[in-house]
């Protein structure tokens, strides 16, 4: 097959498997059959397209064109093949894991639940794959009309204001701010093509600029940036297995992705660092990463913890874009993925815990280590790949970017990514490590162990593995990370 | 003297006196049109202005009351500023105009020409205004017959007419129409003997409109004025013995489809729509048929849409 | 035969008028309306398809060459209008006998018909001509039908919004035809191309320029430019439902496209905008136009009046797009034309099956209504997505082209005001997305049940249209921009 | 230097006060009134043009040279049906307000549309009094 075939699938693999879901919606194995075959396939064909880009070609696909000059187009890079990769893995396990959740809790609607799942994932590869702003604006669009029935799956009032609360601020940041930086950007460089060295060179003042990637970076809500990441908590409503959706696999990453493909493929991160058009970005998101672990902290409720923490976390993706240097965008790249990678363990632990025992407070959970072995471990191992410990995963984004701020002398930032890292140790260690020590009547009658139904435990066992996996194939990771086109005279 | 009678419409209260006085007007400017040389336009506007449309008038004022309210000081500031600034850019406009009557103004100079020098030859009426309005510009009068046709129909739609179950059941108020007239029987007489005139002379006007003054439209327009007459006179109920408005109704329809089906006749012989020049062996004669027909179309949906509104007036106000 | 289209494609519904006032049978009135509009449909795609590309057709009413006879005569753009008239009131005429049912009793359905046909022909015949003094003629039919339409609604209110409409209506006609006889006279002709070439000559003579602000107030309360709009709302609400689809859809936009003939046609863009300088009247107009009409939208409690104002709103971003004088700006304004009246037209339609069952408009009365008529809703959503401008919608496109239009004009505010003018728009719609999906269904409409296929359909086929023309977008679009060009006289 | 244009002038005098009735009363018919002054006069206007000092009326006969151009005569007498086809249409829906609302007065209707309002009452149909 080649590639803009593969590429096409890669997008239609979801949309198709969505179709036969939705047909299949009575006979609830026929359809979980579905899509985990779904979620194999696409998983398979976002390999298949390993080979080209390894090779350094970027094939290319147009769609339609709906406005002269714009295409729909799919075009694989590096990057987008990243991000492809981690949310098509991570989403069979995710399918694995909502079959358990779901038949666990005994949710309704669960037809509806998987069909917008495969949507979803079908707009974050077209995301991934978008060939140019215009395509990933698009997808960007879909993808937040098709998550939000997710989010207000319980259909409750908290369920319907946290849908609002989501809806108001993806739509209107994209539509305020990133929209109008996409026609103003095509307005100045004449194309949206994303391009090597980035399209704007020649085309801005150093204050066009500077407006123009702030209003990129608060227009891609999903990256929720402060003060417009009111709508992860708010969005934490929604069934665990979407929480993961929208945390590790497709949503948030959707947001950072978007940001890194502006910096590196519409401005370019030489004219980003000369016309330090970043700067504001830069300390916005700085600070949305130290409040975000202060304000986590505080949480008691486990997912509202993990929310924050996501926020946090997804700050650091910026801040390696803006830094706008190699280190600080591989370190951005593999921040993605490793993030993907440990957060989803913890939703998907959050979640188990939630089907085996109903409770969702952390000061809660003391003992409960010893009845959800696995599921704690699994934890702890998640919470050190998030905070950057080796020998996890976390590590290596944690390191490049650690060098990037130093290679652009950003003392300041340096301290405040040591700082959140110490905040995140403080956070995240205590939830595992409290399950772990049990109250005196506990002592008096350890129970028996009491796990999550196997669907739940064992993709948030692979999950945990994979973050240590992650770390020991790091270098293959930089390989490939390495291989993004950051200037123009590259191939 | 048109300027003192609008001045005079301006201020009535009397909604019944302001509709008299804008008869009066119409007739006043339809002499106007004569003086002009446009007689035709005088002949129309005789008809329309100070006939046809007085007597809607008459019929509409019947149902809803004779009088309006003054308008209040506070309320006039606002429509004179308007009608002062739009009169003020009319007047900064006529500077340029050409000066009134002189005979090398634009437009007599290049349209026109063609329509005087060579309309004997190629349509054939010696009336200029009938070549132009059922030939030439044959394609507006279509137009125009489909204005008086949606009228009717808009006013159908509005009002009803051909059925009177509910217009019996209503207490009869006093009306323009039968009431007051009834009892004059000096004014009946002479009306016995005028109606029957006015009949022929609308059809008079319908034929003769290739030579003079006149054509389908006056004749349909002084043909409804004629049983008009005889309705106010008698009451509808005689009326509409004449005319059953069941099948009037369908006239203003056929009166359309008739000049609509000369110009499809003339598209299936291979000419334009409207192209009487193909309806016979040779153009003039094609064209002198071709406005034959178009100007009864003309007459008849005229004669029946005026009719037929008349009768939804008067019904309503049985 | 493919010569006489042009006669052909206003023959069509204008012989079937009379036709169907002579039935008494609502019903076979019905089946004759609709069969005789979609072949006009057919009949406007082969006229376009004869023009595409850039040609023109001209056709000589009577056999009279212009100037002496009547010319009719389309080019791409009038070509699309033909579409956008026949298309867009064929699918609404489809879905009418159904919601027609509760308001007239059924022998009545025949008259009300024939004024559909009569204001559909009409619009036809205005697009078509290519003579001024027809455009007046043609215009009358069109208002009168209108009137006539409006006044059929059920609320007493209708009848006041339709008297207030054909005052304004009739004075901005009058104004329409002193502005005619003033080009008149001091040109000669009344053939729209002859007095393209002939105007020019005389663009300092006060006539002309008296002549052209007639012209532009008299369109201007047609097309209800801001603040000329005051007749709109009014007659939008209170019309009968899928009535008011029809006018939204072609009416104003018709109006709109006699505008654009005359001021960069017949007048000429040279003496329009820069002697007259229209682009300073029209362009503040058109904002305040958007941000009112937008902001008063978002206040409304009546779904029907919530659209009427958004229609204002609509209609001020095409008029800005021609005030702001580039082809973008033109691009936008033309789509926009074309995929607002699909959009508005569906969104009117579904409100009228909404109303069908739950006979109010009223959102208190619309709540749940996402649970017990999904079908309706989901294609309300849709169309209002379109509203909005969400991408892969049409109405994203002709946005799209409106920012980009102001953006190339540098005026960076007035993108941002377009687009806080969109986010209201996302907050109208949804208002009543919320109140369709979220509100619990009211005990006294929870048995209310999906409307019948026949209405489903046309709400459907214009959501899907919607899409459609999200996507590919040769017809509208692709074709806007070519007339674009020709209009500003850049390119070929 | 004027003389040429006093015709003129009385015509939009006369326009401009239809105009006035048309915007100024209340009463539905007194507008309607107005408005019939106000296109009479646009028609005085379109025929004035027509004039030729000196013409006669355009119907062709032998020895007379000078004609009054016959172009403006044909588009008033379209413009006359079409006024009188307005007035017609007016007129019916005025009287079903009428029948409506008890009123022709604008201000009366405004008020009772006002009132409704108030009360929260929905508006009442306009009944179909004919069958």
């Amino acid at each position: 097959m080649t590639a803009p075939t593969l590429l096409l699938l890669c997008v239609l693999i979801p949309l198709l498997g969505g179709v036969f879901l939705a047909l299949q919606g009575k006979s609830p194995n026929t359809r979980d059959t579905i899509s985990l075959v779904t979620g194999v396939a696409l998983f398979a064909a976002v390999l298949g397209l390993y080979p080209a880009v390894l090779a350094g070609e970027s094939p290319l696909l147009i769609l339609a064109e709906p406005i002269k000059g714009l295409p729909i187009s799919l075009q694989v890079e590096p990057l987008g093949l990243l991000f492809a990769t981690v949310a098509s893995g991570l989403w069979i396990l995710t399918t694995i894991y909502g079959m358990g959740y779901m038949r666990g809790n005994k949710e309704t609607h669960q037809t509806r639940f998987f069909l917008c799942f495969a949507i979803s994932i079908a707009a974050a590869m077209g995301i991934a794959f978008a060939g140019n702003l215009f395509t990933l604006f698009l997808f960007y669009e879909m993808l937040t009309i098709c998550t939000y029935p997710l989010v207000t799956h319980k259909g409750n009032e908290d369920a319907r204001r946290g849908g609002r609360i989501y809806l108001g601020i993806l739509m209107f940041t994209s539509i305020g701010f990133l929209l109008f930086a996409t026609l103003w950007t095509y307005n100045l460089a004449g194309t949206l093509d994303f391009r090597a060295g980035g399209i704007l060179q020649d085309h801005v003042t150093p204050t066009t600029a500077l407006i123009l990637l702030t209003l990129f970076a608060f227009g891609t809500g999903k990256a929720a940036l402060m003060p417009f990441h009111r709508w992860l908590p708010a969005a934490m409503v929604a069934p665990t297995p979407v929480s993961a959706l929208l945390h590790a696999v497709a949503v948030v990453k959707a947001g950072v992705f978007t940001i890194l493909k502006v910096t590196i493929y519409i401005f370019g991160i030489d004219l980003i660092a000369e016309t330090g058009a970043g700067e504001i970005a830069l300390w916005v998101a700085t600070f949305t990463l130290t409040v975000a672990s202060l304000v986590a902290l505080t949480k008691n409720n486990l997912k509202a913890r993990l929310a924050y923490s996501t926020i946090g976390q997804l700050s650091y993706v910026v801040v390696g874009a803006m830094l706008a240097n190699a280190a600080g965008i591989i370190g951005a790249t593999m921040q993605i993925a490793m993030h993907a990678m440990g957060k989803i363990t913890l939703f998907f632990c959050a979640g188990a815990i939630y089907v085996a025992t109903h409770k969702t407070d952390i000061s809660d959970m003391r003992g409960l280590g010893y009845k959800m072995p696995f599921t704690f471990a699994a934890f702890f191992i998640g919470s050190i790949s998030i905070i950057g410990l080796p020998p996890m995963g976390g590590s290596w984004a944690k390191w490049h970017l650690l060098l990037g701020s130093i290679e652009a002398t950003q003392w300041i930032i340096v301290g405040a990514l040591l700082l959140s890292s110490l905040l995140n140790i403080a956070y995240l260690i205590p939830v595992a490590a409290r399950a772990f020590y049990m109250t005196p009547e506990q002592k008096a009658a350890p129970g028996p162990i009491a796990e999550a139904p196997m669907l739940c435990v064992v993709p948030l066992c692979i999950t945990a593995s994979g973050t240590l996996l992650l770390f020991i194939f790091g270098d293959a990771l930089n390989h490939l990370v390495t291989l993004i086109p950051l200037r123009a005279e590259l191939p | 003297m048109l300027v003192a009678t609008v001045f005079v419409i301006i201020r009535l209260e009397k909604l019944m006196s302001a509709v008299m006085m804008m008869g009066f007007f119409s007739l006043l400017s339809s002499c106007i049109f004569m003086v002009l040389d446009a007689v035709d336009v005088a002949f129309t506007e005789a008809a329309v202005g100070a006939g046809v449309s007085t007597i809607f008038f008459l019929a509409a004022i019947a149902i809803v009351g004779r009088t309006s309210r003054p308008v209040k000081p506070n309320k006039m500031i606002v429509p004179l500023i308007t009608c002062l600034g739009t009169g003020a850019i009319l007047i900064y406009a006529s500077f340029d105009m050409p000066r009134f009557g002189i005979n090398d103004a634009p437009i007599h100079q290049h349209v026109a020409p063609r329509y005087l020098n060579d309309s004997a030859g190629e349509v054939g009426p010696p009336n200029v205004v009938t070549s132009v309005l059922a030939s030439y510009r044959g394609y507006d009068t279509f137009g125009e017959v489909g204005v008086v046709f949606t009228a009717f129909i808009g006013v159908f739609l509005l009002l009803g007419a051909g059925t009177r179950k509910s217009g019996k059941e209503r207490p009869a108020p006093p009306n323009v129409g039968e009431g007051s007239m009834r009892q004059k029987v000096v004014l009946r007489e002479v009306s016995d003997l005028v109606i029957a005139p006015v009949l022929i002379f609308a059809l008079y006007v319908q034929w003769h409109g290739d030579f003079g003054p006149g054509g389908g439209f006056q004749a349909g327009v002084i043909f409804a004025s004629g049983i008009i007459l005889y309705a106010l006179i008698y009451g509808i109920v005689p009326a509409q013995k004449v005319m059953p408005p069941r099948k009037l109704a369908y006239f203003p329809a056929i009166g359309l489809l008739l000049y609509a089906g000369v110009g499809v006749v003339s598209m299936f012989k291979g000419g334009n729509f409207l192209n009487y020049s193909v309806l016979a062996h040779d153009p003039l004669h094609g064209q002198h048929y071709g406005i034959l027909i178009i100007e009864l179309g003309v007459g008849i949906t005229v004669a029946a849409v005026m009719i037929n509104i008349f009768f939804s007036f008067s019904e309503r106000s049985l | 035969m493919s010569n006489q289209l042009p006669a052909i494609v206003l023959l069509l519904t204008l012989l079937a008028a009379p036709l169907c006032s002579m039935m008494r049978n609502g019903d076979h009135a019905w089946k004759l309306a609709v069969s005789s509009a979609w072949l006009s449909v057919v009949a406007a795609f082969a006229l376009l398809q004869q023009v595409w590309g850039g040609y023109e057709i001209s056709y000589h009413m009577g056999g009279w060459p212009p100037p002496w006879g009547i010319e009719v005569r389309i080019d791409e753009l009038s070509a699309l209008v033909l579409v956008l008239v026949t298309l867009f009131g064929s699918i609404v005429l489809s879905a009418l006998r159904e919601s027609l049912r509760p308001i007239m009793r059924s022998h009545r359905h025949s008259l009300y018909y024939t004024t559909f046909l009569l204001c559909m022909a009409s619009l036809i015949g205005i697009t078509i001509t290519g003579d001024a003094f027809n455009v007046f003629v043609f215009l009358e039919i069109s208002s009168l039908s209108t009137y006539a339409l409006i006044a059929r609604g059920r609320d007493r209110r209708a009848l006041t919004a339709s008297f207030r409409y054909l005052i304004m209506g009739t004075i901005g006609a009058t104004f329409i035809l002193i502005a005619i006889g003033f080009i008149y006279m001091v040109t000669g002709t009344l053939n729209m191309a002859d007095l393209a070439e002939r105007l020019p000559a005389h663009a300092d003579n006060r006539v002309v320029q008296a002549s052209f602000a007639f012209f532009t107030i008299g369109i201007a309360l047609k097309v209800a430019v801001f603040p000329l709009h005051y007749w709109l709302p009014n007659s939008y609400t209170y019309a009968p439902k899928a009535t008011t689809a029809f006018l939204a859809a072609t009416a104003t936009k018709v109006s709109l496209y006699v505008m654009i003939r005359f001021v960069f046609d017949v007048y000429g863009i040279e003496f329009s905008f820069q002697q007259m300088q229209l682009g300073l009247l029209l362009v503040p107009l058109s904002i305040a136009g958007f941000l009112i009409a937008s902001l008063t939208a978002v206040f409304q409690n009546d779904v029907k009046r919530l659209l009427a104002w958004s229609s204002v709103a609509q209609l001020s971003y095409m008029v800005l797009g021609l005030g702001l004088l580039n082809i973008d700006g033109l691009t936008a304004s033309i789509t926009h034309m074309f995929n607002h009246a699909m959009i508005k037209a569906g969104l009117f339609l579904a409100l009228a099956a909404m109303i069908y069952r739950v006979e109010s408009s009223k959102l208190s009365d619309l709540a749940g209504i996402g649970r017990t008529m999904p079908y309706t809703t989901a294609a309300f959503v849709i169309l209002g997505l379109g509203l909005i401008g969400v991408p892969l919608t049409a109405g994203f496109v002709s946005k799209w082209y409106l920012i980009s239009a102001a953006l190339e004009k540098d005026w960076l505010w007035l993108a941002v005001l377009l687009i806080a003018s969109s986010l209201m728009a996302v907050v109208y719609i949804g208002k009543i997305i919320d109140a369709a999906y979220f509100k619990p269904v009211s005990a006294s409409h929870a048995q209310v049940k999906e409307v019948p296929p026949i209405i489903l359909i046309p709400c459907w086929t214009f959501a899907l249209l919607t899409i459609y023309f999200g996507i590919d977008t040769r017809l509208s679009a692709g074709l806007a921009g070519r007339v674009a060009q020709t209009l500003l006289g850049v390119g070929s | 230097m004027f003389t040429g244009l006093f015709n003129y002038w009385v015509v939009i005098i006369i326009m401009m006060s239809g105009l006035y009735v048309v915007m100024s009363s209340s009463n539905l018919i007194k507008k309607i009134i107005g408005l019939n002054i106000f296109q009479t006069a646009v028609f005085i206007l379109f025929i004035s043009m027509g004039k030729i000092s000196g013409g006669t009326a355009p119907i062709l006969a032998e020895g007379i040279t000078a004609y009054s151009n016959p172009l403006p005569h044909v588009l008033i007498l379209t413009a006359i049906v079409v006024g009188v086809a307005t007035t017609a249409l007016g007129l019916a829906i005025a009287v079903r307000v009428h029948e409506a609302y008890g009123s022709v007065d604008e201000i009366e209707i405004a008020a009772i549309d006002a009132a409704d309002f108030d009360q929260e009452t929905p508006a009442k149909p306009a009944e179909d009094t004919t069958s």
